[in-house]
């Protein structure tokens, strides 16, 4: 008569990968719908993204940047937070850097001004993920509503900065004077190169190492460290942190400050690894294919960049496949997202009593822990 | 294989980037070869496509428009062997073939169509992006208008400020309205994708419009009293067939602009006004009109 | 002893049957195989411990859960109750533990919402008017209609609730815990109404705590245990005595250890609190005018109905919440509402805090259990060293305390919502008392705990209590207070109505207190 | 300045405002049940791909109409069906509906026409024309002094643009006035004490988000069969999120939201005609100060700063009967 929970080793594994296939079914669905033959697609797409060291560089590259605003998505759920604003946040990261860049790169060299624009870059996004937090922390304003109007605020501002300062007279397309050389974060087949190694060309940059950096610094604050473990305290359960004396404000504070400068480091991977210039529109929706992956690695520095790769797979193979397959779009791959969203997101527990049902469905029950 | 980038609009914005189209699918029917496409979706596609076109070995790689500049000028360096091309825009570089057009001298025909067919001495002029490009169209349609009528009126305005200005027909057609209700009759879209719009209202209400870069007569026979083309397919169809370095420069004298007239706008050509846009050819093309290029100074003076 | 086959002959007619009734919740069995009988036209108290299952069982007679097996016969006939517009429909009207009510709207929409009549709301609300108007002047309970319920009394809203199940026409109406947040001449009036709805015809149901109501007011009683009916019997057959045992389900007194209480130290004053004074967001006071003192070497115990003051009085004095008024003085230091005590500081001056409400404030659910065994401590050197949890210790400390206090299962890696209220309990204690406080403040050490666990919890608070701590001890349980207290507080309304030293304290004299009759004591009032 | 520019300034207004009133009436409907509703966006756009669709394909008005409604129908049950139905988190339900109706719309536009994701444009028998017979504005027109206004600003309208002003009453009405609108309010608040009434708090929200769907359904259609001639990807262009800030700062009542799409269908007719031109005493304004008008104004009203903005008490809030 009762429904059987799922252990919590399926809930971690199985849940999420059926939520995954759900999705990948809905979208071969679609696939199929519109006369292509899925299993063609995946073909295309797994050998675009794995079959090639210039496939692989651009799904690292892709996924460098989901790390990023994953990890935005993920801290602040920690404390409780649901933060849509990552897009915002990417954007004026990217300003920050560009700014810095166009001030300073001419008379710097590049280890100063790397760092410098990298910190430039958090700092913005910072600063942006700060106001929605403050409200929400001071003033009560529900931070998914703040920070959807933050997206827009970040996009409009940049077009204004775009348009009207940074501009190159006289230039027709609406981006900034190209970088000094100092500005631009060395490509990893130019690195590998360095060390004798050949490797295809990509833009694949060094920021994937500092998203590498970002998945361990966010995993060991958020599980080593006193501020990490209130963060936590504060987002499972407002009760106990009152109780142990925690001040919400403050880590919500924090935990928005961290997803906006982890945000903020998209521009670092868009802007100086691979532009090398400001331009419009250079996050692209990644904000919100953070929510996606936060979602599928279940806000988990591990789970998020598994699922970063996952996307960034998705995203260089899809591109191929468009390359590829007439008549197929990348907005497929956007699609695909949307799905995973849904089942992986929205409907993560829709799957949970029917996989229950299917595990316990078995002769020998085993026992349960005792009782005290 | 040549390779092609369409930019933001798209391959069927029934306008520029359509042209391109059509003159590549021309290229493929004679050769019986095929070619490489990308339509970017957002501004970070454009160099990605470049290079990925170029890494895939295609040559020539054409970006279609001046905002792949950047794209194709970064891209060719890395790339010295390859072969690209560039429309609307100047890349200097050795493999790199630039096409630019005068888009004022077809400009200044249509505007001299406009004027003789507006009662009300009010013409309109509808730009996509507001950039120095478009300020071109602007000056030699004002030029070809006042040609005709000094004493008429131009109303202009731009879409906005960035790359969706391009495709933002709703946008369009409130401009355009906006114009309608200031008295003009007949507007010159200069907007890509967005003139859908500005071409749409004109029909509502019952005005005219001129189209642009390719010919638009045929999208509303009744309405549309001619385009401005922008032999954006014979440039592309050139540089696929034969791909020479440096900067190619398309006027009114090698056919690369004019005014289009079909069956679909000759019941509103008349004969008056057809007379005066061959008057007005001649004398560009002997240079008894100097058309004022925009761009050359930065002014339409 | 139990009586669960009531009279035999002649069958008296039953307004409510629920047979073999059973509800689950997750791993918790709130009901398992409930039979509940009640006589048409009488008043039929259902009692028993906090989460013996009692609000579940009247929620599924109302249709708001539905019962995993069971059958429900009103009025002799089986009638298929599937949701609460079946209920409403077989007339059945339920006063909830927690009030129905929607703040925003005025008090005659919140009537109407349900059985409005008219698509218009007007019409419906003119028509509605005129029969709530004498509905009020039959039943007396009178409410202000138009104002909006956000500004009611609670005692307004009660009687809001109640004409709300009688306007549907309730013919069986069930009150769960209506008295709780009452004034006693509130409370008095309801019963006036309720015995004028009796007489009227109407069967009642109603949930309480407190048994002096149930004897004065019911026909006949019903004591629920763990989810289970352990007594059914006539209000005559039965005494406070035998009810509270039926409740708890063991010989009421679990016993003093000691004959005569240990001497405080009295030369030695950990706390003392002035003049407290609280008011909630409503306005409403909580606290009024609160003084008290702990010693080193005493627990003070803290008996109260609950709901009267005792938990915002533990809030107040850990920290947790700020009073309008009074002081506080903990060793050398004294707080002022304008500088209240937070609960940080609360910790680094040796207070330690048992919370009542485990489940939303003692631990935190998601967490693996040697991770809440940090929380309010996780910043002491022992736990975090420049700014770095020092994990390994943590776990060490959880595994030792798990041993010690037998926790099971004995797994510092398991989530802690995993854990039985009991083990929850448990690692909590173990927490604050590892700290060896100077200072204990402890609220219902062992709510849904089992006999053997009370009895480790006891000695426990006890040998602390012998080391010298400073106990205070707020437990809704009179047979805790008398068998861990030294002395005793009774709480009534926001106010210590009493003070009496153990020897002075039987429950006929706590009981009296606690609803608020003052009695003449040798130890004197505070 | 005269009376052409504020008949026009007018007109365009209300022709901004449309989608902006419909998705508001939309939202209104779904929040004040207690539904967050962030997939205004994804409704809108995914109606007016099913609107162009089926009139290129039908040419038939009527399926058209019904073919935005039923899209966006269907996209408002599985909102429900995640968040009402099963505890799903309603922003992330939302979030979901709005990259899956950008996707998909293109996709399958791009596989169906072979356009790039646009629908050809859809023909003119479909179209919504003016309300009035073009002969009857020339005559309004006429009029001395109110004449540009009347005609330009109030009745060179399709009729979905007057549906759109007949909805707000009708919405104002619905809530405030009936029996389902007592409920719905009281769903929002507290969906405990309605169930505790003997109404179905899934039915309830089930009919608002329907209702929500037929006002995007409506939406989607005016985007592509007035507005617009043909569906071009992602045209919705934050049209939803724009309608989301509206029903906010009007504070989740119908009339202020209805204000407050018109002050934003306003900014926008405005700045599209200061482009270039100095405003006096302040200059040349930025478009883009004039475009981050209404997100601005929602984050001040937000924080408390212009009045305060009291959401439904159960506002995202998933109704389970289970604890923990
Ligand atoms: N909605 C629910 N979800 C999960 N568990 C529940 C729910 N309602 C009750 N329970 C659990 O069921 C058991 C019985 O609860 P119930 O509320 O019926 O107790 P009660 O006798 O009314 O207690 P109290 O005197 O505290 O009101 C408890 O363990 C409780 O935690
Ligand atoms: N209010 C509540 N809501 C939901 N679950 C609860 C609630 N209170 C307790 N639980 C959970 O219900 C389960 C059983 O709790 P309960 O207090 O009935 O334990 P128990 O089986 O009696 O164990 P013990 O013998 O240790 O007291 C535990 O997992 C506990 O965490
Ligand atoms: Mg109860
Ligand atoms: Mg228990």
């Amino acid at each position: 008569m009762s429904a059987p929970t799922l252990p919590r080793w399926a809930e971690w594994t199985l849940l999420p990968l059926a939520n995954l296939a759900l999705a990948l079914g809905v979208a071969g669905l679609v696939v199929w719908l519109i006369g292509q033959n899925p299993a063609d697609v995946i073909r295309v797409l797994l050998h675009g993204a794995f079959g090639s060291q210039r496939g692989i560089s651009y799904t690292l590259y892709y996924a460098t940047t989901f790390v990023f605003t994953g990890l935005a998505v993920a801290v602040a759920f920690h404390a409780g937070l649901f933060n849509i604003g990552g897009e915002g946040q990417a954007i004026l990261g990217g300003l920050g850097a560009g700014l810095v860049a166009l001030w300073l790169a001419p008379s710097l060299p590049a280890w100063v001004m790397l760092p410098l624009m990298g910190l430039a870059a958090m700092l913005f996004g910072m600063a942006w993920a700060l106001v929605p937090a403050w409200l929400q922390a001071y003033r009560g304003s529900h931070i998914v509503i703040t920070t959807i109007m933050f997206n827009f605020l970040a996009s409009t501002l940049l077009v204004y900065l775009l348009v009207n300062w940074l501009k190159v007279p006289g230039s027709m397309a609406v981006e900034s004077a190209d970088f000094a050389d100092s500005a631009r974060l060395p490509r990893v087949h130019e690195v590998l190169q360095a060390m004798g190694i050949e490797w295809a060309s990509s833009p694949l940059n060094l920021s994937v190492l500092l998203a590498a950096l970002a998945a361990v610094g966010v995993y060991v604050f958020l599980w080593h460290t006193r501020a990490g473990y209130r963060l936590r305290v504060v987002g499972a359960s407002p009760g106990a942190a009152a109780y142990a004396g925690v001040t919400p404000a403050r880590y919500i504070l924090l935990a928005m400050g961290m997803a906006g400068a982890l945000a903020g480091m998209v521009g670092m991977n868009e802007i100086a690894g691979v532009s090398g210039r400001l331009m419009l529109d250079f996050v692209a929706g990644a904000g919100f294919t953070g929510i996606a992956v936060a979602l599928m690695g279940r806000n988990h520095p591990l789970g998020v960049v598994l699922a970063s790769l996952l996307f960034g797979a998705l995203f260089q193979g899809g591109a191929e496949v468009a390359f590829e397959i007439p008549g197929f779009t990348r907005d497929m791959v956007v699609a695909l997202q949307g799905f995973i969203v849904l089942f992986s997101g929205a409907m993560s527990v829709v799957l949970a009593k029917p996989l229950a049902r299917a595990l316990a469905w078995r002769p020998a029950q085993p026992k349960e822990h005792g009782h005290g | 294989q040549p390779a092609v980038v369409f930019d933001m609009g798209g391959k069927f914005d029934r306008s520029f980037n359509q042209a391109a189209y059509v003159g590549l699918e021309r290229w493929k029917k004679e050769t019986g070869k095929n070619y490489l496409e990308f339509e970017i979706a957002n501004e970070t596609q454009r160099e990605q496509a470049i290079r990925r076109m170029a890494e895939r070995g295609a040559s020539p790689v054409i970006g279609i428009g001046f905002g792949q500049a950047s794209g194709i000028e970064k891209v060719a360096k890395e790339f010295p062997k390859q072969k690209f091309a560039i429309i609307d825009s100047v890349v200097n570089l050795p493999n790199v073939q630039s096409v630019v057009f005068k888009e004022h001298e077809g400009s200044f025909l249509a505007g001299v169509m406009a004027a003789k067919a507006s009662r009300s001495g009010k013409v309109g002029f509808i730009g996509g992006m507001d950039i120095p490009l478009i300020r071109k169209f602007l000056c030699g349609y004002e030029q070809g208008v006042k040609y005709v009528n000094p004493k008429a009126e131009v109303i202009a305005n731009m879409t906005g400020t960035t790359g969706a200005a391009w495709n933002d027909p709703v946008r369009g057609g409130e401009l355009a309205k906006a114009q309608f209700a200031r008295g003009v009759d007949v507007v010159f879209a200069a907007a890509g994708a967005t003139g859908l719009g500005v071409y749409q209202a004109a029909k509502d209400a019952g005005k005219l419009a001129i189209g642009v870069d390719s010919n638009q007569n045929h999208l509303h026979p009744g309405t549309m009293l001619t385009s401005m083309v922008k032999r954006v397919d014979v440039a592309v169809y050139n540089v696929a067939k034969n791909h020479s370095p440096g900067t190619t420069v398309l006027g009114l004298a090698e056919g690369g602009v004019d005014v289009a007239i079909d069956e679909h706008n000759q019941k509103l050509v008349t004969p008056d006004m057809r007379k005066a846009v061959e008057e007005a050819r001649a004398a560009i093309l002997s240079g008894k009109i100097k058309v004022i290029d925009y761009m050359a100074n930065n002014a339409c003076r | 002893m139990h009586v669960l086959d009531a009279p035999a002959a002649p069958p008296p007619e039953w307004a409510v049957e629920m047979i073999d009734i059973h509800k689950r919740f997750g791993s918790v069995m709130a009901n398992q195989g409930v039979t509940l009988r009640v006589r048409r036209g009488t008043i039929h108290g259902l009692v028993g411990e906090n989460g013996a299952g009692k609000s579940t069982l009247m929620s599924i007679l109302y249709g708001f859960y539905h019962a995993d097996v069971g059958c429900i016969r009103l009025h002799g006939r089986e009638v298929p109750i599937g949701s609460t517009h079946d209920a409403i429909a077989a007339g059945v009207g339920m006063v909830h533990q927690h009030f129905m009510l929607v703040d925003t709207l005025s008090a005659l929409d919140n009537v109407l919402l349900g059985s409005e009549g008219h698509f218009d709301l007007r019409t419906a609300r003119h028509n509605a008017r005129q029969r709530l108007q004498m509905l009020m002047r039959d039943s007396g309970l009178h409410v202000p209609l138009d104002a909006a319920v956000g500004d009611l009394s609670v005692g307004d809203r009660q009687r809001l609730e109640i004409l709300k199940a009688l306007y549907r026409g309730a013919r069986i109406l069930v009150l769960d815990e209506p008295t709780a947040v009452l004034t006693p001449q509130e409370t008095e009036q309801l019963f006036a109404v309720l015995r004028r709805l009796r007489a009227q015809g109407t069967t009642i149901l109603i949930i309480t705590h407190k048994l002096k109501e149930v004897l004065a007011l019911c026909d006949d009683v019903t004591v629920m245990r763990a989810g289970q009916v352990v007594l059914h019997a006539r209000i005559a057959e039965v005494d406070m005595q035998r009810l509270a045992q039926a409740m708890v389900g063991r010989s009421v007194h679990l016993g003093r250890v000691e004959a005569s209480p240990p001497q405080a130290d009295a030369a030695q004053v950990r706390l003392v609190a002035q003049d407290l004074h609280v008011t909630d967001s409503l306005g409403v006071p909580r606290l009024r005018q609160v003084s008290l003192r702990l010693h080193a070497g005493e627990i003070v115990g803290v008996a109260g109905v609950a709901g009267n003051g005792q938990s915002e009085l533990l809030d107040v004095l850990s920290g947790l919440l700020k009073p309008q008024n009074g002081s506080l003085t903990i060793g050398a230091r004294t707080f002022s509402p304008q500088r209240w005590l937070d609960p940080t500081t609360a910790r680094q001056l040796g207070v330690a805090h048992v919370p009542e409400d485990r489940y939303a404030r003692g631990m935190v659910m998601p967490f693996a259990a040697w991770e809440s065994m940090a929380l309010g401590y996780e910043a002491w050197p022992r736990y975090s060293r420049w700014g770095w949890l020092r994990r390994r210790a943590l776990q060490h400390d959880t595994a030792q305390r798990m041993e010690r206090f037998d926790v099971r299962p004995r797994n510092i890696h398991l989530r802690c919502g995993l854990f039985s209220g009991g083990n929850q309990q448990k690692q909590v204690l173990a927490r604050e008392l590892a700290q060896q406080p100077a200072i204990l403040l402890i609220g219902q050490p062992t709510r849904g705990v089992d006999i053997g666990a009370i009895e480790f919890i006891h000695g426990q608070i006890r040998a602390l209590r012998d080391a010298g701590c400073a106990i205070l001890l707020v437990s809704s349980e009179l047979d805790e207070i008398l068998a861990l207290a030294d002395r005793v507080l009774v709480m009534n309304h926001g106010s210590i109505v009493g003070e009496l030293p153990i020897e002075a304290c039987d429950e006929t004299r706590l009981g009296l207190l606690m609803a608020g009759q003052t009695v003449a004591v040798g130890g004197g009032a505070a | 300045m005269d009376e052409v520019f504020w008949g026009s300034v007018l007109g365009s207004t209300l022709r901004v405002s449309t989608p902006l009133i419909l998705c508001a009436m939309a939202g209104l409907l779904s929040e004040r049940s207690g539904v967050v509703d962030i997939g205004l966006e994804g409704k809108m756009l995914a109606a007016a791909f099913a609107a162009a669709t089926t009139a290129v394909l039908t040419a038939s008005l009527p399926l058209a109409l019904l073919a935005a409604i039923g899209v966006a129908v269907i996209l408002a049950s599985i909102h429900g069906y995640a968040c009402v139905t099963h505890p799903g988190n309603q922003v992330v339900s939302g979030v979901a509906l709005n990259i899956i109706a950008a996707g998909l719309t293109a996709v399958l536009g791009a596989a169906w026409f072979a356009q790039g994701g646009q629908t050809p444009p859809v023909p003119d028998a479909v179209r919504l024309g003016a309300w009035l017979p073009s002969s009857a504005l020339e005559t309004v027109r006429a009029w001395p002094l109110v004449g540009p206004v009347l005609s330009l600003g109030l009745l060179d309208h399709s009729v979905l643009v007057y549906a759109a002003l007949v909805w707000v009453p009708v919405v104002s009405w619905l809530v405030w006035r009936t029996r389902f609108g007592l409920r719905l309010r009281a769903v929002g608040e507290n969906p405990a004490m309605v169930e505790a009434a003997g109404i179905s708090v899934q039915r309830l929200r089930y009919t608002a988000l329907a209702l929500g769907g037929v006002l995007c359904g409506l939406a989607g259609a005016y985007l592509v069969l007035d507005q617009s001639a043909s569906f071009v990807p992602h045209m919705s262009a934050g049209r939803g999120f724009m309608a989301l800030a509206a029903l906010i700062f009007g504070q989740w009542r119908p009339w202020p939201a209805l204000a407050a799409c018109l002050l934003f269908g306003f900014l926008d007719a405005v700045a599209i005609r200061l482009q270039g031109h100095p405003l006096p005493g302040i200059g040349e304004m930025p478009v883009q100060a004039i475009q981050a008008l209404p997100y601005l104004l929602t984050v001040l009203l937000l924080a408390g700063f212009m009045g305060r903005a009291v959401a439904p008490r159960a506002l995202g809030i998933p109704y389970t009967k289970e604890r923990a």
